[in-house]
């Protein structure tokens, strides 16, 4: 395959953006500014990016309460998604969604999911809307290890197979649900065998790999967009950090988080081929860290400073109309 | 005026707003039948209850959707479906089947607006089943509007009768918000004048089908027609009961309740759903917080036991609230002197 | 395989009684002296009896709503069964159950569900009492096709695997749920296929062929007892009859009908083969169809004569205490 | 006697009652926790809030049971695992989390024993926890004990201490039907005297944390601490407020919260539930028909609106029914005058 270096330069943005972006959050949790549950993404970047680069705005992405970088990849405004994590008035879901819920239904991210397992079926249901109205928009739901056991996907394969949805589940199998291994959890061990069950094509890959996911998300978008149907993608990646910001990893061995900094950082990984292969040039790259940095830098500051909806927010919005 | 059922009412408005908006589909289980069949008939079902027979022919599959079983799917994807362009219409085949798909409308539908700051609608509409008697037993005869009616963010519809059938659906599809739309299955086959033309009835209206100046009943769907029955058999009497139908279990029209209760000072209310915690204890606490000034005597609740709905059809007509059962509240009401 | 003589009249007893009851049954539906709904077995004789021959009363089974024919070859009073269809005192449920809803803990027949997709998680409930309180006793599922794309089979299925409890999932592929052909509604096909993306053995037979689903029962049956863990069986055998008595079956040619009764009737399988391999009478066979015709037809009488439950009973055993 | 917090108070009585009876199990996610995990730690979690935590070590795997992300199968094989000779104790994370599992309980669990014809026990006890104030969002901090409560055969329990929280598990566990035991996340920290051996808390028992004679506060969980304080404040300017507990919010000890009435004659209800078709409901009901005869002035309610909880804390802490609500409702219901 042969790869655009514009695309790949795109791509090494949101990879970087969301890095960074997760990076500074860990340490605002840290410091204490971030209010709630802060669930970050370091190490799972090419999974996200890999996908969303096939996506246009027009298409959907469902996301899980680890949401951050489906919705970066996906193109949500940094800033605004910062003023949401800070619950702050003009942040995504104007202070009263929290980094558990954020959306954006412009972007057609269709919303972070703190119920494990629910946003599967509400995906199928983008893809039927992409399929009834006669567009040739896809939807794909990302989907945890831990996730894949809830009934709730198994339904979400059958409808959109037997629909015939354009439909990609995007499994992103980091090894871990909460604090017990994957390798416990998952009946069969292998999350692409169960969907093929259903009767889809299903493979799994190297998820440090960006050139791996991107590759086979373009069979399974372009697949979805002749409306041939759904398919399943696992990707292995496992993340970097505790299951929540705070978490004390005592389920797991220190050297493993080690070897994994080490040995697999998909932004590493793509740079080393994009340079190597591709023409990429290290200095761009660096330029794109900086400029990445300072936004972030700003961002944060500007939804730490901004103010806080207003009480009569409480009872907004719970209806359109009642 | 034509006269229709409410079944019919039902199928009518549904087409009505399928033909009207390319945007609304119907999904659900066997509401076609036929796929996948070996006699190639193309609508071997129409909904297990005949409701949605005749629409596939017009509208075609694409846009009336057999599902297989998986409520949540189904409740699910009519939610995201919701959230993109479509206003689906769901059917889950009995309301009793809520459990296995409640966190679609608890955690979801009902939430999305909210927790997504408003930049979104939810036009999503179930179609469900409640009410006993039909022998149908402990899985399949339930009336659940007031556990659904206590989430935040869905509108809960119970129709009584074809006429409201007709103009609350249509409301339901054509609203913003997620709509649980509960069907009796007593009611399908009661017939009543609805206009051939489209008409919207808004929520939140109560009905005032009986009016009256001594006891207030408020009752809910099938019991409506228990209330109205004997209110016109006490009016022989000289009892002079207004029965009220609120129509939507939420939003729930309180001014009508308070009127009328300010009016007559009595107050009983009836419904299917359980003693606990239900649309029956909702009213009840309404009238306490803020009608009791008016109030005269205690309010009397006829409900079903707190009990799940037994096989037996003797103990299941034992179940459910009787006209001898009203009628005695009724007469409680007005004997209770303070 | 080699059968026991005994064995076989035992089985051929628990079919024909099968065949017997529903039959009956039907004609007492069309007469109108039945309440309620009424899901028939006809058909599908032999995956019941084939599971059940190999279980003791401490094992356990889970039902669906088409239930009879699993109470009884699990060795359910057929007297009691009848008043309890009937509603009647003294049926296994005392008449608060009714068809839908039988249960005889006492035999392990853990009831008929009236919820589609109810029963597996509680057949892996017994099959962890089973494990946890050291039997060698087993716990089997019986899952529709049209149930098997509910969500809560895929999590027991994932439960039974992760916790190698000794359970096997005996799916029932009817071809039919409701008025939707299975070619339809499921997904990829082959239930058998999904269950092994589980991580447990599993197989497709002929479900009409009585031996060959005892012959595969044997062996899940086998495994589970030396905790070895769960298995899935998917019988293949199409229902005579509608969804419920009544159903007109407007999406069934009725020469599949025919041809059903013609070339897959599991009660003619079996007797050419057990006469003809395995040295069974006709005359004993015969006997043994004799005998159960007077017996249901006894207890058809007792159940309509018998006393309708009390007024009472509405109000008993909702609690054990409140 | 010993300090303990309600969360200590809890684990302790799993330990008692594990030890005194084998058929008593533990099972759900990440109660245990490491299965799986790198590092070989036996214990990595103890449960989200550290309430299994040491548990198995004592009692092993096989008794302590971690499941994968699979609600409906946890709750569905403890529901099973009752049937057939164990005492299963399940954890649901979050009482959220109730959507995706519910119909094992309304159509399971809540009805084996009726529709049994009462030939069987159903001795399972689900734990979970509800509450908000944490900042989690609308989807884990929700208190659906009332939605709960509605359903016929279960049993919904309530505690607001750790004193109850000890004796009232104890009772859950040795119970023969199905139990919900509904912990309040603020209150895992509260600490009071609790016995080191075993005892039994009835359910439908209530615990009148106040005497008073001017007016009755009724209120659930967490919200008893903050009724006392508001009691205890009052007091001190003369005023005489009753603080009724229920402890159990299925079954109700009607009777202490009718006599209360009768006595004081006005009544205020607080809870964290919902205001439509809740416990705060259903309190208020139960007043208007069975104390109507005592009551002086109308019901005051004090719930959280009818609204999702936001993830803002500031907007979550307006939420939450506060101290001054309930002070406000208290003097307004002595100033109703008649
Ligand atoms: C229905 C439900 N059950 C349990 C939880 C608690 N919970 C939140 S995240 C999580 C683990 C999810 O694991 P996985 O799907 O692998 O996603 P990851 O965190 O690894 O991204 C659990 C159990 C929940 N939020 N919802
Ligand atoms: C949760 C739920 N959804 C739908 C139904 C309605 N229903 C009853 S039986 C049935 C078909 C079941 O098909 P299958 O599992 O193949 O069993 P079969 O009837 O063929 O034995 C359906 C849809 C139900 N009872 N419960
Ligand atoms: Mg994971
Ligand atoms: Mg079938």
């Amino acid at each position: 395959m042969a790869y655009d270096p514009l695309v790949l330069l795109d791509a090494y943005r949101r990879m970087r953006a969301i890095r960074e972006f997760e990076e500074r959050m860990r340490r605002e949790v840290q410091a204490g500014t971030v209010p709630g549950f802060v669930h970050l993404y370091c190490g799972q970047e090419a999974v996200a990016v890999g996908m969303c680069m096939h996506l246009r705005d027009s298409d959907y992405i469902g996301s899980t309460h680890r949401g951050h970088g489906h919705c970066i990849a996906k193109g949500c405004d940094i800033g605004e998604m910062l003023l949401e994590i800070y619950c702050k008035q003009g942040g995504l879901c104007n202070g009263k969604g929290g980094s558990m819920h954020i959306a954006d239904l412009r972007k057609g991210m269709l919303g972070a999911n703190a119920i494990v397992g629910a946003s599967p079926p509400i995906a199928v249901g983008a893809a039927l809307s992409q399929k009834t109205l006669g567009t040739d928009g896809v939807a794909v739901s990302f989907i945890g290890d831990g996730a894949s056991n809830q009934g709730t996907v198994a339904e979400a394969l059958n409808m959109a197979a037997v629909l015939k949805l354009p439909m990609i589940f995007m499994y992103e199998n980091n090894g871990y649900a909460e604090f017990t291994g994957a390798g416990y959890h998952l009946g069969g061990g292998q999350i692409a065998k169960r969907a093929s069950g259903f009767g889809m094509p299903a493979e799994a890959v190297d998820g440090v790999d960006f050139f791996a996911v991107y590759d086979a998300c373009a069979r399974a978008v372009d697949r979805a967009r002749r409306g041939e149907g759904p398919s399943a993608i696992e990707a292995i990646a496992m993340r970097w950090y505790g299951h929540f910001e705070g978490d004390m990893q005592l389920y797991r061995d220190p050297k493993e988080v080690d070897r994994l900094r080490a040995n697999s950082d998909p932004l590493k990984k793509f740079e080393e081929r994009a340079t190597a292969e591709f023409g990429l040039q290290a200095d761009e790259l660096r330029e794109i860290d900086e400029e990445i940095t300072e936004l972030i830098d700003d961002k944060v500051a500007i939804a730490i400073a901004a103010p806080k909806p207003p009480r009569e927010a409480l009872y907004t919005d719970v209806y359109g109309s009642y | 005026m034509p006269v229709k059922s409410y079944r019919e009412a039902i199928t009518e408005t549904l087409r009505q707003e399928m033909r009207r908006d390319k945007r609304v589909i119907l999904m659900g289980e066997d509401i076609v039948g036929g796929m996948g069949g070996s006699s190639g008939v193309f609508e071997a079902a129409g909904g297990t209850f005949g409701v949605t027979a005749g629409l596939a022919a017009e509208f075609g599959r694409n846009r009336v959707i057999d599902t297989s079983i998986t409520e949540s799917a189904i409740v699910g994807a009519a939610g995201g479906a919701a959230l993109t362009g479509l206003r689906p219409v769901a059917e889950l085949m009995f309301i009793d089947f809520i459990g296995v798909c409640l966190d679609q409308i608890l955690n979801q539908q009902a939430k999305f607006r909210y927790m997504f700051g408003g930049r979104c609608t939810v036009p999503v509409t179930i179609r469900t089943l409640m009410g006993a008697g039909y022998g149908a037993g402990p899985q399949h005869s339930a009336s659940l509007h007031g556990m659904l009616a206590s989430i935040a963010g869905i509108k809960v519809v119970t129709p009584s009768n074809a006429y409201d059938a007709k103009g609350l659906l249509a409301t339901a599809i054509r609203d913003d918000d997620p709509v649980i739309f509960c069907e009796h299955k007593f009611l399908y086959g009661e017939s009543c004048e609805v206009p051939d033309g489209e008409y919207l009835i808004p929520f939140g209206e109560a009905n005032v089908t009986r009016e009256g100046n001594q006891v207030t009943i408020v009752a809910f769907s099938r019991m409506v027609l228990l209330a109205n029955k004997v209110a016109d058999k006490l009016a022989k009497e000289g009892i002079s009961v207004e029965v009220i139908d609120p129509r939507t279990a939420s939003p729930l029209d309180k001014d009508s309740i308070l009127e009328s209760v300010e009016k007559t000072g009595r107050l009983v209310v009836i419904d299917e759903g359980g003693p606990y915690c239900g649309m029956a204890s909702e009213i009840a606490s309404l009238a306490a917080c803020e009608a009791f000034e008016s109030l005269k005597a205690p309010v009397q609740k006829i409900t079903p036991p707190h009990t799940p709905v037994p096989a037996s059809a003797e103990l299941e007509q034992e179940w459910i609230p009787s006209l001898a059962k009203i009628e005695r509240a009724v007469r409680a009401t007005l004997s209770a002197n303070l």
